[in-house]
């Protein structure tokens, strides 16, 4: 039997992981991406190559990384190139199948903010901003959302449009040109959220357990759809657990 | 010959033999005084590694005012330089202290204009990559699939669309940036500035020549041979570099590959110390105007620290070029 | 560890131990086969280095048609190439044999359509890179300061100006180059084609981005962490290659850097045959269709010449990238 | 006294590196302009930096490159690159000072052509076509033209213009956008020419020892402006001759 007793945060990691079976390039960021993607290596997924946006291509690891900067992202990767190749050659080139991005605000469509919460010119809270994330989204065959539900994150309207999700309408990313088909998943703390219908809105696919279906409406900020084959996400398996706790988290940062 | 930073406490310098002879060396000190002056645009580029915190911290010292600092990822170099109120404006992607969290000097900056306002002007990623590479090779504007869909140019009316003339639709551009003067922490220069850098490259060869003035800091300053030994790895020419500082543990507390680590405490010490501003100004007075130059910084760094950043070696295959004579 | 070519007759093919695991170790044979159908667009690239000799003989033996031939400087590959046939149009922007003069084949199918005529598609060596960069980066375009003043844009429509969005005025540009196939010749790359190269990397780089198909032609196949221990010299990653040719000597009679010189007697040579159209004849049915593979032709070439063109050691300084574990 | 027995070309190199005097940065091409260089390296121009379009900056080879793909260029240099950085970052970017050009037409303007003699669709004669002959036209500070005198190549009027000189006008480069100031010297075996007049046309400035005005006219396809300083070049000295014949061409190859 699994061990019941795992984190939030370990399930999203799980699940961000199984999500990646059989996937051979996957953009990653440091964090619960990053251990994400070193689990999918050890279990569903053993050719992912994980590319970093500092210019790591095929990296190794010999440790949980500080910063998408680490060097030990770079001592035993397959190549390591400047970030005009990295942007280029690799991501507008269309080389990244998966890419994993997080942010405050999320809309109804996978559009995401990272950039303000209020005005622009006078905000009440300044974030980060787009790094990649604006061509990340535009560019990378497909994205994984990995986000906590939370209702001030899940929102009706953004504050700000950081990166194009869906864009409000199955057919404008399209229609405006953009190469990569946008948000699949949407991986959260308490359920797996997708854009399998003809609007391109996100919609309850999978639910973690003992989590109701009104939980996950409870936490966003909009009328919240569910898939017609809603399935139930098993609960992670002692040795997915094991490779996390031992391997990837020894320090145990993502245990509360 | 294998040259490499000394491990140990103090990381001394390195005898450079025709060093004195040449008028590119200078002191951190007297690079800053000379090539930065107030009301200039500076970047220190380096992305998330290689973060030339000796020269932030000198220019700090010598109370620059009113600097528009262009930097990718701000990191804690620029919230420090902010908090000391050496800037007018940021340009930059992302601001964030690299898996830790905020930039809260940055922050009070713009959501509370203290110590004074700061004017933003802001990119993705790929957008000032491609200011950088546009300034760089005299292009008038780079193209880049980014910014359909996004709020981004509404706030930033440098980020504009043009209509491809091969008929596929229209492409984001954005204009070529040129700073008055870049600094590049690099591992290892000849004495006229012909620099290598391995690992996270970024676009520190971009930056250089980008700028009207460039200064190298670097842990080593080795004989030209050894640069001539591997002309692959020279990214940037002594031609475009105007100052080469020797200064070995110069981008403490970030990486730089193969000769140390990242002083994860001192990251996580800023978060704490930078959210009072009090705290940030005590830390300012103890690690910044209270030292006089980057010897006596490492000197008063705990010596232990520098055998805990020290790497391990991993040399990297050897490759013959051939002697062709 | 160091691998490097083996000196003396033969170049005999190292043990690769992994090799016979991965499905892209081809033959020249059954790459070409499998890769150049008739018909296709093909960049074998390289600036007058790294030409791939090999590539373009099993080509001509196994009598491909109708192909696109693209190359900045055709070189005398191309020359025989097209002496042999194989081409109906060429995309270039220097025609000639380096050092030595024209290349008679090629002038004899744009001056007398012999053996048959040749549709050329020209443009500047920086129009051809920016062609190559726009295809690799998915680019719509390259802008770049050239052609300004000439007649090129009259004689190659794909060559325009456009305004810049900036107010500084025109600006030529040139649309996306994307072979149907490239060939690059290199030192070295792993079973699954992670590849690397040093010394003039022209614009090997872009073409391998561009294509559609990629086939690597090495000197030696190496362990993955040969290739891991330098990862910033490793200039083609294996997810974007279809096929790894194992050709020690592959570029002969032209350089590989560390490996082998020039062989300038077949660039003086082939000036002379290739200047009478039956002695042109001869020489490919000598050189090309009777002789099965590259281990023949080898074998067919004065074993002095090899000992001739070896070039002495001269090993990159080393670097460490620090273990980081 | 200087040694008289010297060849065309051998004045042509001498020349030509003299005119390299306190230079930092030259595009070298093989053959005479790469003796040129390095004798101007060895002699008036110490901090020469050679660069070649292959790649190289700072080359410092070993022997006489067979050509601008030569190894000998790559070992002992200070840097090489690809060539998107060589045309971009060095060329484009304004870094070369001087350029050395020829061609197989020259006209008064100083405009080249080595693309076609005859007509473009039909030619009579195939040339190897621009190389990078049109963007160093562009973009360098200033040309050195290196061709011998004859009148099938100063012409009147070129078949097919391929770069960019005086352009017919001495304002229109400016007007044109073009960075570089263009043609300042054309090095011929007969003569110097300069386009020192407001015109930017050819001009004779230098006439070679035992060679008169009327020689250099006969092998010009128009007629020839004489510059009112007109001077007489000093033939090679001993010591340049020396360069040449024991360290920068041991085989002999421009003695004839």
């Amino acid at each position: 039997m699994p061990d019941q007793a795992y984190t939030p945060a370990e399930m999203m990691i799980v699940v961000a992981a199984r999500k990646l079976a059989g996937v051979r390039t996957v953009f990653v960021g440091v964090g619960m991406p990053n251990i994400a993607c070193n689990l999918a290596r050890r279990t569903v997924a053993p050719n992912l190559e994980l590319i970093y946006e500092s210019g790591v291509y095929g990296a190794q690891p010999a440790r949980l990384p500080l910063s998408i900067g680490d060097p030990t992202l770079v001592s035993g990767a397959t190549s390591v190139v400047s970030m005009a190749d990295l942007f280029g050659l690799y991501l507008q080139r269309g080389l990244v199948q998966v890419a994993l991005l997080g942010g405050a605000q999320i809309d109804r469509y996978g559009n995401l903010n990272t950039t303000v919460i209020g005005d622009y010119a006078h905000p009440r809270t300044r974030l980060p901003g787009s790094g990649g994330a604006c061509e990340i989204a535009i560019n990378a065959q497909q994205l994984f959302m990995i986000m906590r539900l939370k209702r001030r994150a899940f929102v009706e309207k953004l504050d700000f449009v950081t990166s194009p999700g869906h864009l409000g309408d199955a057919n404008r990313r399209a229609a405006f040109g953009l190469p990569g088909a946008g948000p699949s998943l949407v991986i959260t703390d308490k359920a797996v959220l997708d854009f399998a219908n003809s609007e391109r809105e996100m919609q309850v696919a999978e639910l973690y357990p003992q989590v109701t279906l009104a939980e996950v409406q409870a936490e966003t900020g909009w009328p919240l759809r569910a898939a017609a084959n809603l399935v139930a996400t098993s609960a992670p398996t002692a040795a997915e657990l094991e490779c996390i706790r031992h391997e990837l988290d020894p320090m145990g940062l993502y245990r509360n | 010959m294998y040259w490499r930073a000394v491990k140990g406490i103090g990381w001394p310098r390195q005898k450079t033999g025709e060093s004195v002879l040449s008028m590119k060396l200078l002191s951190m000190h007297d690079a800053v005084a000379r090539f930065v002056p107030d009301g200039c645009s500076l970047a220190i580029e380096g992305f998330t590694a290689f973060i030339c915190f000796a020269a932030g911290h000198e220019i700090i010292r010598q109370r620059r005012r009113d600097l528009t600092l262009i930097r990718m990822t701000p990191d804690l170099i620029y919230d420090q330089m902010i908090a000391a109120g050496v800037a007018r404006k940021l340009v930059f992607s992302y601001l964030g202290n690299p898996g830790v969290g905020s930039l809260h000097a940055i922050r009070r900056a713009v959501e509370k204009s203290i110590p004074q306002p700061l004017e933003l002007e802001e990119y993705s990623h790929y957008g000032m990559v491609g200011r950088y590479i546009a300034g760089a090779n005299r292009m008038p504007f780079f193209p880049l699939r980014s910014y359909v869909g996004t709020d981004l140019p509404d706030v930033n009316p440098a980020i504009r669309f043009i209509e491809d003339p091969y008929g596929t639709g229209p492409i984001a551009v954005v204009p070529p940036l040129n700073p008055d003067v870049a600094i590049i922490h690099a591992q290892r220069a000849d004495a006229d500035g012909n620099t290598q850098l391995w690992g996270l490259t970024g676009m520190q060869k971009e930056v250089a020549f980008a700028a009207g003035k460039v200064i190298v800091v670097v842990e080593e300053i080795v004989p030209e041979e050894v640069i001539r030994g591997d002309p692959n790895r020279t990214l940037i020419p002594g031609l475009i570099v105007d100052a080469v500082v020797h200064e070995p543990l110069g981008a403490h507390p970030s990486y730089v590959q193969g000769y140390y680590d990242r002083d994860n405490e001192a990251y996580l010490e800023w978060d704490r110390i930078s959210q009072d501003l009090a705290a940030t100004e005590d830390w300012l007075q103890e690690w910044v105007y209270a030292v006089p130059d980057r010897t006596a910084y490492i000197e008063k760094l705990d010596p232990g620290v520098m055998v805990r950043l020290s790497p391990g070696e991993a040399l990297a295959t050897p490759v013959n070029y051939g002697r062709y004579a």
